[in-house]
């Protein structure tokens, strides 16, 4: 018990920061108001370092899935801490400084800022999960501070649009899921993960998982779809991204997508993964999903002229990318005998992955977040038609370099972090002999070229154009947002020499996978091989 | 450890060159060679070579004089002494066959096999007496046509200057390299550095649209001809496993044992590679050496200035083929079919050429017709087995050749380019001209075949041993065309150089100022050769006349006895001519072949008087008895003079649908290529395009696709997972 | 030190993208011809040539161990080589454009170096992974060349060749990571003592290509499948017929020295990587498709220089001549002997130089008269002398004029091709055996002409002639950058090393070819002896897999199981 | 097919049902479940919309206290408290989102709010 509790320290701790934020925000003095970005990063620090230090407590067959996922989460929850600071109540605040009256009812800063740690908490508490109801609570943990978040983002009907699509659609699917989650449930008799596991491995030896299993299971990926913006749950993404303000929907673009693949995992740890592969329905099921997303997500993105939406569909592809690496498995083909490497386990590469696209997409949606200009009704607008960065080169030299280096990490160029990130997902593919789904990742790597050069075209290669319907862009006065944009593309760049292969070291760490033991009956052969079988039993005793 | 600065240690070959390599260890009778004739050989090419690099300096110091030109009479005297050593010391000998091998430097050296295999094809020479006996005439040719053209390209003085003699220098080296190599690779450097002069010697003038095409198609059906050489090259060497004379030549297993198969008769067990070798050579020789059906580029290639006529396009380079075949004929010999296509093509050529030469106005595009038609006499002379034969004609033929080219370029030089010779007359009678039109007359009659005349003599040669070697239909082809020559060189020679005094400027007339090109044209006069063209001519006369006495002292047998393709004619002499002894009976029958021809041109177009023998009437220099008899003869006599239409022929068969093609491919590449490229980048956008209007920003609509796209996905899992 | 032949480009392209504009030029040169300098170094002392087949000068530093991946660096002499024409041209390309770009030079030079630090590192990479990145990073350099220096339609062409080339590297990267897992599985299964795990280096793959099937080497067909995936981003790359229509695009578009180096090296990393990957990796692949692709190469031969002979735009002309050109290298290559591949190797370099130098004198002859159509240029010999020479030389190099460079590497291309073939037992002495042979030759050999007609013809137009300048342009109206009617001493002093190392290649190709012997004999020999594995049969991986499962029933999974219900 | 489902599942335990059988639990909370989404697909107000939404989380509960009946436990139970928990949030979170675009806009047509698409 002392353990479980133990394991949960960096939730407390950000939900104790989540609660000193909340009242901070309401201070009636503006400087302590101020305090809570800095307070909310310095809460997600602790958080991080207590979770790289403190042991996994669960017995899900993805032990030390948590470690990670919760250092990962703190990691880029600072840059979308620091992305995020000076949006809330940025109209108002400006009015107190003008010597308006502080109005607790009207401030939402508290508020912002407490349902953003509510969300990385419940993110971390996501990683953390070893049981269905405690996975289901934390995803909609995860979600329902959002939905507010992009309401409140800005003052635009937009905001609002997007909130309601967001919140509506989220309802949906999270009624999808929760029921695969029931009938998950129904299937094993149980709701930990780890009995499940075990329930699942005997069934699976007994000839294989009974329909309401495999329904479940279905029924849970095609909910979390949503969570991951995957194909046929996707529709909301670029318009919710749009809707919202560029750091918020950087936000969108990391916490539930990181959410949903770990509750993926977690779920489909807990079948047993018989020569590698999936059972039937579910292996093409995600193959499916997979093919859908990246494809979809990159023909889609060709044709946009926002850039957020463009960004959105990239977030589509990318989740595609990363169902690739979820179908490619644990690696237990290769690892007989040894530990998987990120080499051949895709969980540990869609692990991987997901710092790698955070770090990315956060610097592009800094880009646009740091470029604004006043319009008529007096709220600043961000840079979002792809002809406010044409020719950025000229005017914001800075900001071009960060987008053209994010979009060429998106795009996978190498040698920058996106490569990296990348290799990993071809690797376990191949390894699980998924060929042509890794040539179809390619081909689709390709497509994605086009919308990401384009990116980079309009940022470096072309010259500004000036219209007179279309003020200058400015740059936004937060600090934060430079800095962000800053780190993540030097992330970009650094990561993938110093530091990005420890992580990805880290990320195999955290994939490592346990299978549960099946309990040999009577009529049942030992279904074994006996090259799987070792690892489980030192585990399983 | 080998630095890379070991690596160019064999630099060091270049320095030390001259160097002369013993002839590899086994081999039998590599003869004694008098001396250390390795300094003389290596001058041979490289004065030459140094030669064009002063030129190419002179053009960067924009030297105005005639310093090129001295330059390059030096060096290449320098060559043809160097070569006349060699010749002695190769020859001075008590006859069996002396060879030598003298290596300047590596070229290409490559070890391929685990075996220790090469490719080796190092600038090095062999010399034997074929070698000595094509560069005799080169180099003292070319030194002579070198001191003319000093002098009949002063108007150039300048860059052009520079430029002529760099090229003219520069194809003396490659032809060194092409008869001197020692092996294939090498005698296919000089074979097309001679290509690539001829093509920039004949595109001197670029100015003039005709010469850049001239040039152009000169290159490229050498090319079609390289192709079949570089082929053979490729066969004889995957064959043989070298290119290097020294082995292929004198090692037992290799050319010596099939023509000894060959002479033996047993020609079954000669393996196909060995009988495709000769063939495919075949084909780079007709290309070079301007026989059909690659010969239409010679007539043209006389766009250049005339010493480059005379000397690349009549006398020197035309004749590579025909050492090609002559060196190469122990492996000709081990293929019948090979011979008969060498000897078919040589007849043929020899008589379509000479008819298109009858019928021809422009005095420069006879002498180029009647080259070609010599040099299927060559052909069918080495092809007969009769090496000396061919070899001979080559001597002979490149001597009043050159003087007739050089002849009419006088004539040219003098007449502003007048070259048509209904506009011409008399010349003979003008003043200054006198060494000019007996030069010329020197050369009809050697070409024209006129007892015992160098001419008379070699072709003898080739026409007797084509009887005497079985080959009587080309023997009497040939001797129908030593009649047709002698008519046309004679047609010449009556109409231009003697009779009615009548001048006409050509096109290269420039006005003086202030006056019209009607009044230079009145007031044209000729100016006559000077010392240079005079001294030369001289020389060549005197040469051509000389150079029949070399028969009688069975000169050019002992030289072919001794080279590579010595001793493969001494076959049977069985064939017949007339029922006598061809040898013999030869010499009368082609001298009354020659004769008759004369007379003929005589009657046709010679002018009243003695120089005709009285049976010419010719009053005027536009027309002549011939004209009267053309419409008798119908089309043939205007087909003849459109050449045969093969030009036409060649254009509408050959280059118009490979433009055709060209252009095909390249809107195929255009269209469907790059066309498919473009769909596929564009399919993802028109998938896109497809599904995009699913995006319609409803939420209801949303909605139902998700709950859709469910059903599908989960409808679709279910039906593959149980199919 | 090769390091710093990679990172010394790429510092300096920093530092003139820190330095102010004025110095770019002078930093340029700096840079290269340390490049240069560091090159002839390791040429000249430290890289012992008579080890030519050898990986030398290794270096290594860890990278991603997980995947066994390490920036990993040695050179054999084919590198080498390479390397040299790569340092060779550097200086020629930041020199010739000191008068073309005057606008953003800063970031011109600076990509250049880049560019030059990038292409070094393709050559010197021993680890696939290490290969891909510098491989696909050149992309980035020359597309911001292209697409902010070129002419009119310079974006789409760069877009195009961007897109082309990365989306078939792409499929490249897949096969050669199939490759790696299949090394990994063998030896995780130790089917073979291997260097264990993930590893994707040279060293390892190379030794996985001559394990027989047996052994836990490929069989004949899986590497068949993996020879298409790697070669499609070579031959997009080189680019070999079909996938050659970016090309003449990104030829024409491109800035002069843009052109110069694509033509020059960029060209070049696809043969060198099908040398290095397609016959070193999957030689039995590369046995069963040489025909295949022979063929492709021939057709390129003959179609491309037919298509040069009707352009109209002269730098568009010497671009098809590249595809066709290309051809000549890919045939060598898969003749798959000594003499067929030294004869590519040396073609590489050649073509670098001839082309590069066309491509140079045609962007000459732009800055002057701002066209490039044959139509409106012609008879430059007259205004241009010494510019006319250049051009008549280089134009007979790239006929392949025997004494220039050309002529050696396309005969021993030829000579491979013809060699290689069914010849034992037919009393030849010299044939190895191939896949090609005299056909193949002899259709090849036809480019021989149609070279020749082409370049003739483009010669024909431009050198020789009346004099045709556009409308409106008089000698003396060379404006903007004050540049003299005729070449100048710079443009003379560019050319010059061109032209010699063209005569050199071409006189004295000797030491070059020594060099050749050992790495192409053992390559040869590699492919020879792994076509004994091409008879093999392939271990069966399903029988493998049943005799791992004691049960003997894999478990397979079903929806319904009718006998358990109730 | 969905009979088979319920017996099958049902075979492996030791007490089974008579009477209604966990089939009974599951159709009624799968039709629930199909009405919620066929409510959600085809009404266009947004509360609507919303109390479907609830309708399909209410039939998740309905079959996770079959589940729990049936496999003699009472996670399913505790799961529902849960899930009842998670509506109410969203419920609240639904009505105070409905507000706000009804101020914005007088209206609860979810397809007057269609600015963003494509």
């Amino acid at each position: 018990m002392e353990a479980k509790l133990a394991s949960l320290y960096p939730e407390i701790t950000l939900f104790i920061t989540t609660c000193a934020v909340m009242v901070l925000g309401l201070s009636p003095q503006a400087a302590l108001r101020r305090l809570c970005p800095g307070l909310a990063i310095m809460g997600l620090v602790f958080a991080g370092v207590l979770a790289l230090t403190t042991t996994p407590g669960a017995e899900t067959p993805l032990p030390m899935l948590p470690m990670y996922a919760k250092t990962l989460v703190a990691g880029v929850g600072v840059l979308l801490a620091l992305l995020l600071a000076g949006s809330a109540d940025r109209v108002y605040e400006a009015m107190i400084d003008r010597g308006a009256k502080f109005d607790a009812l009207r401030s939402n800063t508290g508020e912002f800022w407490s349902f953003f740690l509510f969300s990385m908490t419940g993110l971390m508490l996501c990683a953390g999960a070893d049981d269905l109801i405690w996975l289901f609570l934390a995803l909609e943990l995860v979600s329902l501070p959002t939905y507010v978040m992009v309401a409140v983002s800005t003052g635009r009907n937009r905001s609002k649009e997007a909130a309601v699509k967001y919140f509506f659609l989220g309802a949906l699917g999270a009624a999808v899921f929760l029921y695969g989650f029931v009938l998950i449930y129904g299937a094993a008799g149980s709701t930990d993960l780890a009995t499940i596991a075990t329930v699942f491995a005997q069934q699976q030896a007994e000839g294989g998982l009974g329909p309401i299993a495999i329904g479940g299971i279905m029924l849970s990926l095609l909910g979390l779809c949503f969570k991951i913006a995957a194909v046929p749950m996707h529709f909301y993404t670029p318009d919710v991204y749009q809707g919202a303000s560029a750091p918020v929907a950087a936000m969108l673009a990391f916490v539930p997508k990181t959410a949903g693949f770990i509750a993926i995992l977690l779920i489909l740890a807990c079948v047993r993964w018989p020569d590698g592969a999936l059972p039937e329905p579910i292996h093409a099921l995600v193959w499916v999903l997979a093919v859908l997303t990246m494809t979809v997500g990159n023909v889609l993105a060709l044709l946009q002229r926002s850039a957020k939406r463009l960004l959105a569909y990239s977030s589509i592809a990318h989740s595609g990318y990363m169902l690739v690496g979820v179908l490619a498995g644990p690696g237990l083909a290769q690892a007989a005998g040894a530990d998987a490497s990120i080499a051949t386990s895709g969980f540990a590469a869609v692990l991987f992955y997901l710092f790698v696209y955070g770090i990315s997409t956060v610097g592009a949606f800094a880009v646009l977040a740091c470029l604004e200009r006043t319009s008529p009704d007096g709220e600043p607008e961000e840079a979002d038609d792809l002809d406010d960065l044409r020719g950025l080169w000229k005017t914001h030299p800075s900001m071009a370099a960060v987008m053209a280096l994010s979009a060429f990490g998106l795009l996978g160029l190498p040698p920058l972090l996106g490569f990296v990130g990348k290799l990993p997902l071809f690797t376990s593919a191949i390894s699980a002999e998924e060929i042509p789904l890794v040539i179809i990742l390619g081909l689709n790597s390709a497509i994605a070229a086009f919308y990401y050069l384009r990116l980079v075209a309009l940022t470096l290669l072309e010259n500004p154009e000036k219209l007179p319907t279309r003020p200058e862009l400015k740059m936004a006065p937060m600090s934060g947002r430079r800095t962000a944009a800053l780190l993540s593309a030097t992330g970009v760049i650094v990561f993938a020499f110093i530091g990005g292969p420890q992580i990805a070291g880290f990320a195999e760490r955290g994939a490592t996978y346990i299978p549960k033991r099946v309990h040999t009956g009577e009529a049942a052969a030992p279904v074994d091989t006996p090259a799987d079988a070792e690892p489980v039993a030192v585990r399983d005793e | 450890m080998t630095s890379g600065l070991d690596m160019l240690t064999p630099l060091a070959d270049l320095i030390g060159s001259g160097a002369l390599a013993a002839p590899p260890a086994g081999e039998k009778a590599a003869g004694a060679v008098h001396g250390d004739i390795g300094a003389w050989v290596m001058a041979i090419p490289f004065l030459p070579l140094l030669g064009s690099l002063l030129c190419v300096l002179c053009a960067i110091f924009k030297v105005k004089s005639k310093l090129p030109a001295w330059i390059t009479v030096a060096g290449l005297a320098g060559a043809f002494v160097a070569a006349f050593v060699m010749f002695q010391q190769t020859t001075g000998a008590d006859g069996g066959s002396q060879w030598a091998v003298a290596k300047a430097f590596d070229w290409i050296n490559f070890q391929w096999g685990s075996e220790g295999q090469a490719l080796v094809a190092n600038f090095s020479f062999y010399v034997d007496s074929l070698t000595c006996l094509w560069m005799l005439f080169v180099t003292g040719l070319a030194t002579l046509i070198a001191l003319y053209a000093s002098e009949y390209m002063s108007h150039d003085k300048g860059p052009g200057y520079c430029r002529f003699f760099f090229a003219f220098n520069l194809f003396v080296f490659s032809m060194a390299c092409l008869v001197m190599g020692d092996n294939l690779l090498l005698l296919f450097l000089g074979w097309e550095g001679v290509g690539l002069c001829s093509y920039l010697l004949i595109g001197y003038f670029y100015k003039k649209e005709s010469a850049v095409a001239a040039a152009k198609k000169a290159f490229i059906m050498n090319r079609i001809g390289d192709l079949g050489l570089s082929l053979g090259v490729m066969l004889t060497f995957v064959h043989f496993g070298t290119l290097e004379y020294a082995q292929l030549f004198h090692d037992p297993e290799m050319f010596p044992k099939y023509l000894a198969l060959a002479q033996a008769g047993d020609f079954a067990s000669i393996p196909w590679q060995v009988e495709l070798i000769p063939i495919l050579l075949a084909v780079g020789a007709f290309g070079k050496s301007a026989q059909f059906p690659l010969y239409v580029w010679l007539p043209d290639a006389m766009e250049g200035p005339t010493p480059v006529s005379a000397l690349i396009h009549a006398a020197t380079m035309v004749t590579a083929g025909v050492y090609l075949v002559a060196r190469f004929l122990p492996v000709f010999a081990a293929n019948q079919a090979a011979l008969g296509l060498v000897i078919l093509i040589g007849a043929f050529t020899a008589l379509l050429s000479a008819t298109i030469a009858m019928r021809q106005y422009d005095i420069k595009r006879i002498m180029a017709y009647s080259t070609v038609s010599q040099l299927g006499y060559m052909f069918v002379g080495v092809a007969v087995l009769a090496p000396s034969g061919g070899a001979f004609h080559v001597f002979t033929h490149a001597f009043f050749k050159a003087t007739l080219f050089l002849c009419c370029g006088a004539v040219m030089h003098g007449f502003a380019g007048q070259l048509d010779l209904r506009k011409l007359s008399g010349v003979m009678s003008m003043k200054g001209w006198l060494i000019v039109s007996l030069a010329m007359l020197v050369g009809c009659l050697n070409l024209a075949g006129v007892p015992f005349t160098a001419g008379y003599f070699s072709k003898d040669m080739i026409l007797a041993e084509s009887f005497v070697n079985g080959h009587a239909i080309a023997g009497w082809v040939l001797l129908i065309t030593a009649g047709l020559t002698a008519y046309y060189t004679f047609r010449v020679f009556f109409r231009v150089f003697v009779g009615p005094t009548h001048a006409e400027p050509g096109e290269d007339l420039h006005p003086h100022e202030g006056e019209s090109m009607e009044e230079a044209k009145a007031n044209f006069h000729a100016h006559a050769p000077g010392w240079a063209i005079n001294l030369v001519l001289g020389i060549l006369l005197v040469g051509s006349i000389l150079v029949a006495f070399l028969y009688p002292m069975h000169w050019a047998d002992d030289m072919i006895a001794t080279s590579t393709a010595g001793g493969i004619g001494a076959g049977d002499h069985t064939g017949t001519v007339l029922g006598m002894d061809p040898h013999k009976v030869m010499y009368y029958v082609s001298a009354v072949f020659g004769v008759t021809g004369i007379l003929i041109a005589a009657f046709l177009h010679g002018p009243k008087g003695l120089w005709s023998l009285g049976i010419g009437n010719r009053s005027e220099a536009e027309t002549s008895r011939a004209d009267a008899l053309v419409p008798k003869v119908g089309p043939v006599a205007h087909l003849a003079e459109r050449k045969w239409l093969v030009d036409e022929l060649y254009h509408a068969t050959i280059a118009m649908p490979l433009r055709v093609i060209a252009h095909i491919s390249h809107a195929l590449d255009r269209l469907l290529v790059d066309g498919l490229v473009n769909l596929f980048g564009w399919l993802p956008r028109l998938f896109g395009r497809t599904i995009r209007p699913a995006q319609n920003g409803l939420l209801h609509s949303y909605a139902i696709r998700m709950v859709g796209g469910v059903g599908v996905v989960v409808l679709l899992v279910v039906l593959v997972t149980l199919l | 030190m090769l390091a710093l032949l990679i990172l010394l480009p790429i510092v300096f392209g920093l530092l003139i993208a820190l330095a102010p504009s004025a110095q770019a030029k002078l930093i340029g040169v700096v840079g290269t011809f340390l490049q240069l300098g560091v090159f002839l170094i390791i040429a000249l002392y430290q890289f012992d040539w008579s080890l030519g087949a050898m990986q030398q000068l290794k270096t290594t530093y860890p990278w991603l161990p997980q995947f066994g991946i390490e920036l990993s660096m040695g050179v054999d002499s084919i590198a080498m080589l390479l390397l040299g024409l790569t340092a060779f041209l550097g200086p020629i390309l930041v020199i010739s454009s000191f008068s073309a770009v005057s606008t953003r030079p800063k970031t011109y030079y600076a990509w250049l170096l880049v560019l030059q630090g990038a292409m070094a590192g393709v050559f010197c990479a021993r680890d696939a992974v290490l290969f891909y990145v510098f491989f696909e990073f050149t992309l980035v350099p020359l597309y911001m060349l292209i697409s902010l220096y070129g002419s009119s339609n310079r974006k789409a062409a760069a877009t195009k060749f961007f897109l082309y080339t990365f989306t078939g590297s792409l499929i490249t990267l897949a096969g050669v990571v199939f490759l790696c897992w299949w090394n990994a599985t063998q030896v995780a299964q130790g089917a073979y003592a291997g260097a264990g795990g993930w590893t994707f280096s040279f060293q390892a793959l190379e030794s996985l290509a001559m394990l027989s099937p047996d052994a836990g080497g490929m069989p004949a067909f899986v590497q068949t499948w993996v020879f298409a995936a790697l070669i499609v981003g070579f031959a997009v790359k080189v680019p070999l017929f079909p996938f050659h229509t970016w090309l003449p695009l990104a030829h024409t578009e491109a800035p002069t020295a843009g052109s110069v180096v694509l033509a020059g090296v960029l060209l070049k990393l696809g043969t060198y990587g099908m040398y290095r990957f397609c016959l070193g990796m999957t030689p039995l692949g590369a046995i069963e498709l040489a025909p295949v692709i022979a063929v492709l190469a021939i057709i390129g031969i003959v179609y491309a220089g037919l298509v040069c002979w009707v352009q109209r735009d002269v730098k568009k002309l010497v671009a098809y001549s590249s595809v066709s050109h290309l051809g000549f290298c890919v045939l060598g290559l898969f003749a798959l002997n000594s003499i067929g591949l030294s004869g590519s190797v040396l073609y590489m370099i050649n073509h670098g130089l001839s082309t590069g130098a066309l491509f140079l004198l045609i962007g000459m002859v732009y800055e002057r008269y701002h066209t490039r159509s044959m139509g409106e240029l012609g008879g430059l010999a007259k205004r241009m002398p010494v510019w006319s020479s250049f051009m008549v030389f280089f134009a007979m190099a790239s006929v392949g004029l025997p004494g220039l460079n050309g002529f050696v590497s396309e005969f021993m291309c030829l000579l491979g091709a013809f060699q290689s073939g069914a010849w034992t037992g037919t009393g030849s002495i010299a044939g190895t055996v191939g896949d090609l042979g005299p056909w193949f030759a002899a259709f090849a050999a036809l480019g021989l002409i149609v070279t020749a007609i082409y370049i003739l013809y483009m010669v024909g137009k431009v050198v020789w002639g009346e004099l045709r300048e556009p409308q409106g342009h008089s000698a003396s109206s060379h404006d903007d950058h004050a540049l003299p009617t005729d070449l100048n001493a710079r443009e003379i002093g560019v050319l010059i090393p061109l032209a010699v190392a063209c005569l050199f290649l071409g006189l004295y190709p000797t030491p070059v070819l020594r060099s050749l012997e050992a790495p192409t004999r053992a390559m040869a020999v590699r492919v020879e002896s792994a076509r004994e594995h091409l008879a093999v049969p392939p271990v069966d991986l399903a029988t493998d897999e049943a005799a791992d499962a004691p049960t003997g029933e894999p478990i397979t999974l079903r929806t319904t199981n009718e006998g358990e219900g109730e | 097919m969905l009979v088979d489902i319920a017996t099958m599942a049902q075979g492996d335990f030791p007490e089974p049902m008579t009477g209604l059988t966990l089939m009974h639990y599951l159709m009624t909370s799968g039709l629930l479940f199909a009405l919620g989404l066929v409510g959600f697909v085809t009404r266009r107000n947004l509360i609507i919309m919303f109390l479907c939404t609830e309708l399909m989380f209410q039939a998740a509960g309905i079959a996770l206290i079959a589940f729990s009946r049936f496999h003699l436990n009472h996670t399913g139970e505790t799961f529902v408290i849960f899930v009842l928990t998670i509506a109410a949030a969203e419920a609240a979170l639904a009505l105070a989102l409905v507000v706000l675009l009804f101020r914005r806009k007088e209206t609860l047509d979810a397809s007057s709010w269609a600015e963003l698409r494509g």
